[in-house]
């Protein structure tokens, strides 16, 4: 009983037409949205108590970020923010060669955002200030981090690498979209009418660009840099 | 009435069951009905498994010193039952079997919003179910199902990553279920159909999606974050490296109070269904008992901390978790009211389904009531952690939830087969799953006042009596539950053969042949009425 | 206890206030229960269905009802909420002049420390008719002392101070057990809790002194672990007098001020670098992992002592 | 269904605002506030938030019903967020419960 691709280019089975079936899937990625901002709140809010408690060993944990890298991945995800909206405005107006142009852009883009990523994941190798993996602070680095204590210290890490991460794997899913959606977007699947995928992925990749938009500041910017 | 044509009757008409055939076109299907069953066989599973841990235990604890097994083998059988029955037999059961049945029937929909998410949600939760059934063959798991910290994390040296997986896994499938009720039951209404006129199961599965959502994803993080913990020994929910025990049971609660209500509304809409129909009357404040079940799912979530009364948090917070507690408990009470109201100058008649209804009422009053004890602080401190706890929650996710879906299978059996079962058999079962569930529940009520504490795999003397007469309560109790499972399975072949509406009941699902087309409807459904129109004077011959 | 026992003994202050709340709320509950149960049977009785094609009429719903029974259960649980806050806030906290005892938990078996040093492993010894209040932690996961005769219950957590009191009221002995899961033999974390006359409990103390004080063995462990050296009583040293120290207000160097309490000394010994005194820099190590909880407890008691006196205070001030 | 087409320059402005913002709260956490780092770095979170959901996201154009949703999404948020914080943030509001502890008002971190 596969979905019966009619007449109406797009349309599913169980839907009287397209305008329902696009206000359905607009609502289901809205819901979906909803259930991720639940998903890494239950971070935030761990993030938020210990962060408290442990004020000290977490400002000099952030300390030890490169304030810049951060600042230029914000600016680059934001880019990618932009071209994925005027993916979907190119969509609504049906210009299938910008609306594939967009879309590799963005996915340039969030290449890029990843790279610095890495580079600074593996900056935190060379420190050995990875939790659990390796960590082993030492030298300067070690004196920074000692006053708060550096079981604390370790907990800020861990926080560091398990919202990048998420945040990083959330990146990953949304890249496979992209590429799907220009390998359908080249083959014209997308009309004025029927666009409703690059929608819905468009939003996914606003959502992630939010999240952040809250990380670079709660994780790169506690406690000041005066 | 709908416009709907009744279905047509005849040599074997084409229905969702001989649609098609062959292990492809169950595994496969898109079909919600036919998802529905998977869920069924799969929650069934689940639930005779859960059902057996439970037995062991109830004989292991016949005897003072235990009878049956090791303290740890123990530890063990109470942890997989927890998690089996909450994760994978308690949190589906009504919704993703009945649910998945009956919303798109009950809206006048050929399908859900998202079919194919769907049968996803499906696979996710057998994948999920696998992860905990490997973990119980590897060894088991010996946490409890709240897998506190830093036992869980850091002291536990049991299959905790396994279950962890498992269970954050499943709740992917509770999410996008939840997510495809939501949008199907905005987007997806006949023509006519509008919010006061819908069923009041639409407006519980309304109110237990948005737990499903809102929830879950959390329950997702937390025991992913304990998976990591378990693993690496990161420390967040360990004192030892800095962390804080009582964040994880913050989180854990968080989404695991509300969990009860994705128990427990789904029932209440169930419950709600049987007796207008079989006392042929509109439920007695429908509006206030449909706002009811979406203020029970929003109050659920602001009251957790009072599992957390002797646990060390603020005294401050305390109060105000004790003060939501009691809230939550009025909208309960309202509904309880208003159901019994119904009864008013009714038509009662007594088939299995009403039974297990009116066995929902009686129990739900005395397990919400007993919630009393738990939300008043002084008396909770006394009650905490003892068998008090464990019969109060048992009254409602067994006297309620598990009568509820019982009473909603007897009552949509006829709709799901095709077939009818024996009624004397059906009444006979739930009289014995009344009678044996107090017998086994009631006493633990006692034991825990005395200060028997749970999870304990052995006890003080003075405590046998009670555990015994418990023991015995569970036995007949079992045989309850064997009694619909072998009906059930007999009456898909020799049952006789049931009509489109064999109640004469309301509401667009009875409108549709038994069991339905495939597209549901052969004619989409226009809605003129309000649900319920059970009543003298709008009884045009149309129904 | 002969037969079937349906109430716990009696045996704290507390027990017979926390007992009237149990059975005001079992009485609303039985009311409810069975006034639910008699109108469904009667309408069951009374509305059963006479002819198949009977069609009784639908009724709305009705407003001053809704209103009424919304009403009932609000004004019942604000009296429960009332009545079961009052009392859980009257009891959280010690009348002054409470005896302290120390309690431990570790898998599986309880430990208390009487301040005088005695110590007893699954059993604790109180006198009739004392306020007694216990200072408890874990060694290792979360534990929880529950005493059913007095309805007292704490979780005991690692890494943190709980506390609870109760002065009991009968002699005898009392099951003592764990109400937290903590692992294989949970239910074999049982003690008992021994409550004697006054006398007899003072004999008990002189009968098994082992040895020093809580307090000596604080003031050893202090010198032993080399505190002393840096921890000079006139201040001079490169950390803070600790005289007077305990129960007076803090003044950190990020500008902050608390109360020294149990929790705060426990921190400091094994983190000290979290919360640094004004004036001092961030030089002790840390002793994470080189103490026990018990010892750490020895320590807080002396730390204590040293806070106790007011004339010591004044010095402490300067 | 948002069928109206947001003309190029909005989503450019809004693109540039956001460009600014993050200069603006990088070059904030140069400057000492004391506790408001924090407080200024969140509320400046927030307005970028804002502008992508209602620019980028088209919230400005959607129906109240997905309103609805992402509020309950953010309630619930501060809910989870709040009521835990609620119980650390009281816990030491208790005074010392102890025979030598002083009569001064309890002062937290």
């Amino acid at each position: 009983m596969a979905e019966t691709h009619a007449e109406s280019v797009g349309l599913a089975h169980q839907f009287e037409d397209l305008a329902q079936q696009h206000d359905a899937d607009t609502l289901g990625i809205w819901v979906f949205l909803v259930t991720e901002i639940m998903f890494f709140g239950g971070v935030f809010a761990s993030y938020a108590i210990l962060r408290w408690l442990y004020f000290t060993a977490f400002a000099a944990g952030s300390h030890l970020l490169d304030v810049r890298l951060g600042a230029i991945n914000t600016v680059v995800l934001l880019g990618s923010s932009l071209t994925m909206a005027l993916s979907v405005r190119s969509a609504q107006i049906g210009n299938r060669r910008f609306l594939v142009i967009f879309l590799i852009l963005t996915m340039i883009l969030g290449g890029a955002f990843l790279g610095v990523k890495a580079y600074e994941y593996n900056q935190k190798f060379v420190e050995h200030i990875v939790p659990s993996l390796d960590w082993a602070p030492e030298g300067a680095i070690l004196a920074r981090l000692a006053p708060g204590g550096l079981d604390h210290a370790k907990l800020y890490f861990f926080f560091y690498f398990a919202m990048t991460g998420l945040h990083a794997l959330h990146m990953i899913i949304g890249m496979g979209l992209l590429l799907w959606l220009v390998l359908r977007a080249r083959k014209g699947n997308f009309t004025p009418q029927y666009f409703a995928p690059v929608e819905v992925v468009g939003l996914y990749w606003h959502f992630v660009d939010i999240v952040w938009i809250f990380l670079f500041p709660l994780l790169y910017l506690i406690g000041g840099r005066y | 009435m709908s416009t709907a044509t009744p279905g047509t009757r005849g040599n074997a008409p084409r229905n969702y069951l001989n649609a098609d055939y062959g292990w492809r076109s169950w595994l496969f299907t898109v079909d919600h009905k036919r998802i529905a069953l998977l869920y069924m066989v799969s929650i069934t599973f689940f639930f005779v498994v859960g059902g057996f841990f439970a037995m062991l235990m109830r004989i292991h604890l016949i005897e003072p010193q235990g009878a049956l097994v090791q303290p740890e083998t123990y530890n063990k059988l109470f942890t997989l039952h927890g998690v089996i029955m909450i994760f994978f037999f308690l949190v589906p059961s009504i919704p993703a079997v009945l649910g998945n049945f009956l919303i798109p029937l009950m809206i006048g929909a050929r399908d859900l919003a998202f079919p194919r998410l769907n049968l996803l949600s499906w696979y996710i939760y057998i994948v999920g179910g696998l992860f905990t059934l490997y973990s119980a063959i590897a060894g088991g798991v010996d946490t409890g199902w709240t897998f506190y910290t830093p036992y869980s994390s850091t002291y536990s040296n049991t299959q905790v990553t396994a279950v962890a997986v498992g269970v954050f896994i499943t709740g992917f499938s509770s999410i996008l279920t939840g997510l495809n009720f939501i949008v199907t039951i905005h987007k997806m209404r006949a023509p006519g159909l509008t919010w006061f006129r819908l069923p009041l199961f639409i407006w519980a599965m309304y109110a237990t999606s948005i737990i499903f959502t809102l929830g879950t994803p959390v329950l997702a993080i937390t025991l992913f974050l304990l998976a990591l913990e378990h693993l690496f020994h990161v420390g967040i929910f360990s004192p030892a490296l800095g962390g804080d025990p009582l964040l994880f049971q913050h989180l854990f609660w968080f989404y695991s109070h509300p969990a009860v209500y994705i128990m427990i509304l789904p029932a209440m809409g169930v419950v709600s269904e049987i007796i207008a129909c079989f006392a042929r009357k509109r439920i007695f404040g429908y509006k206030i008992v449909g706002f009811s079940s979406v203020a029970i799912a929003v109050l659920g979530f602001l009251v957790w901390g009072h599992h957390m009364f002797v646990t060390g948090q603020s005294i401050y917070a305390g109060l105000i978790f004790s003060l939501l507690s009691f809230l939550v408990a009025i909208p309960s009470a309202i509904k309880v009211f208003n159901w019994t109201s119904t009864l008013y100058k009714a038509s009662i008649s007594y088939e299995a389904p009403m039974l297990y209804a009116l066995g929902f009422i009686g129990l739900f009053t005395m397990g919400g009531l007993t919630g009393m004890f738990l939300a008043a602080l002084a008396t909770d401190v006394h009650l905490n952690g003892t068998y008090f706890i464990v019969a109060h929650f048992h009254y409602i996710m067994v006297g309620g939830a598990v009568m509820g879906y019982l009473g909603g299978m007897h009552f949509w059996w006829p709709k799901i087969s095709g077939r009818k079962y024996p009624n004397g058999w059906a009444a006979l079962a739930a009289a014995i799953v009344f009678v044996g569930f107090n017998l086994t529940f009631f006493p633990q009520f006692i034991l825990g006042y005395l200060g028997m504490p749970r999870r304990y795999a052995f006890y003080p003397a003075e405590f046998q009596v009670l555990n015994v007469m418990s023991s015995a309560g569970a036995s007949i109790l079992g045989v309850g539950y064997l009694i619909p499972l072998i009906y059930f399975i007999w009456s898909m072949r020799y049952g006789p053969i049931a009509e489109a509406n064999p109640w004469g009941a309301k509401g667009l699902e009875w409108q549709t042949s038994s069991p339905p087309p495939t597209e549901n409807f052969t004619q989409m459904p226009v809605v003129t009425e309000e649900a319920y129109a059970y009543g003298a004077e709008e009884e045009p011959s149309r129904g | 206890m002969q037969g079937l026992p349906i109430q716990p003994d009696q045996a704290s202050t507390i027990a017979r206030s926390v007992d009237h709340l149990y059975f005001f709320i079992t009485a609303i509950t039985l009311f409810f229960t069975i006034l639910i149960f008699s109108i469904i049977f009667y309408f069951m009785i009374k509305y059963r269905r006479r002819s198949p094609d009977e069609r009784p009429k639908p009724i709305e719903g009705s407003l001053p009802l809704e209103v009424l029974w919304t009403a009932i259960p609000t004004v019942i649980v604000a009296v429960i909420f009332v009545w079961g806050s009052s009392l859980y806030f009257q009891n959280s906290e010690p009348p002054p002049g409470a005896m302290e005892i120390f309690v431990t938990g570790k898998q599986w078996m309880w430990k208390a420390e009487h301040p005088e040093g005695q110590r007893e492993i699954n059993e604790l010894h109180v006198p009739l008719g004392r306020p007694v209040k216990l200072t408890m932690t874990s060694e290792d996961v979360i534990h929880d002392f529950f005493v059913p005769a007095f309805r007292v219950k704490k979780d005991v957590l690692p890494g943190r101070y709980t506390s609870l009191w109760f002065q009991a009221t009968r002699l005898g002995t009392f099951h003592l057990f764990c109400a937290q899961y903590c692992g294989a033999f949970h239910a074999g974390m049982l003690g008992s809790v021994i409550v004697v006359e006054p006398d007899q409990y003072e004999r008990w103390l002189a009968g098994s002194v082992l040895g020093e004080t809580m307090e000596a063995a604080g003031e050893r462990l202090f010198k032993e672990n080399a505190c002393v050296t840096c921890h000079l009583s006139d201040g001079t040293g490169p950390a803070p007098s600790l005289l007077g120290v305990y129960g007076n207000t803090v003044h950190l160097t990020n500008g902050q001020s608390l109360i020294a309490d149990d929790a705060y000394i426990r921190e400091s010994i094994l983190s000290p670098a979290a919360k640094i005194v004004n004036g001092y820099k961030p030089v002790m190590p840390s002793f994470q992992g080189q103490l026990t909880e018990e010892q750490i407890l020895d320590m807080v008691a002396y730390i204590r002592s040293l806070g106790k006196t007011p004339e010591k205070q004044e010095e402490g001030k300067q | 269904m948002s069928q109206q087409i947001v003309p190029l320059k909005t989503y450019v402005t809004v693109f540039v605002s956001l460009i600014g913002l993050t200069l603006l709260t990088t070059g904030v956490a140069f400057i000492d506030l004391g506790p408001f780092n924090t407080v200024v770095a969140l509320v400046i979170a927030f307005c970028k938030m804002l502008l992508v959901i209602f620019f980028f996201m088209h919230l400005r154009q959607s129906g109240g019903l997905v309103r609805i949703v992402l509020l309950a999404g953010f309630f619930w948020l501060a809910l989870l967020i709040g009521l835990t914080t609620a119980d650390y943030r009281t816990r030491n509001w208790t005074p010392a419960p102890d025979a030598w502890s002083t009569t001064a008002p309890p002062t937290h971190p």
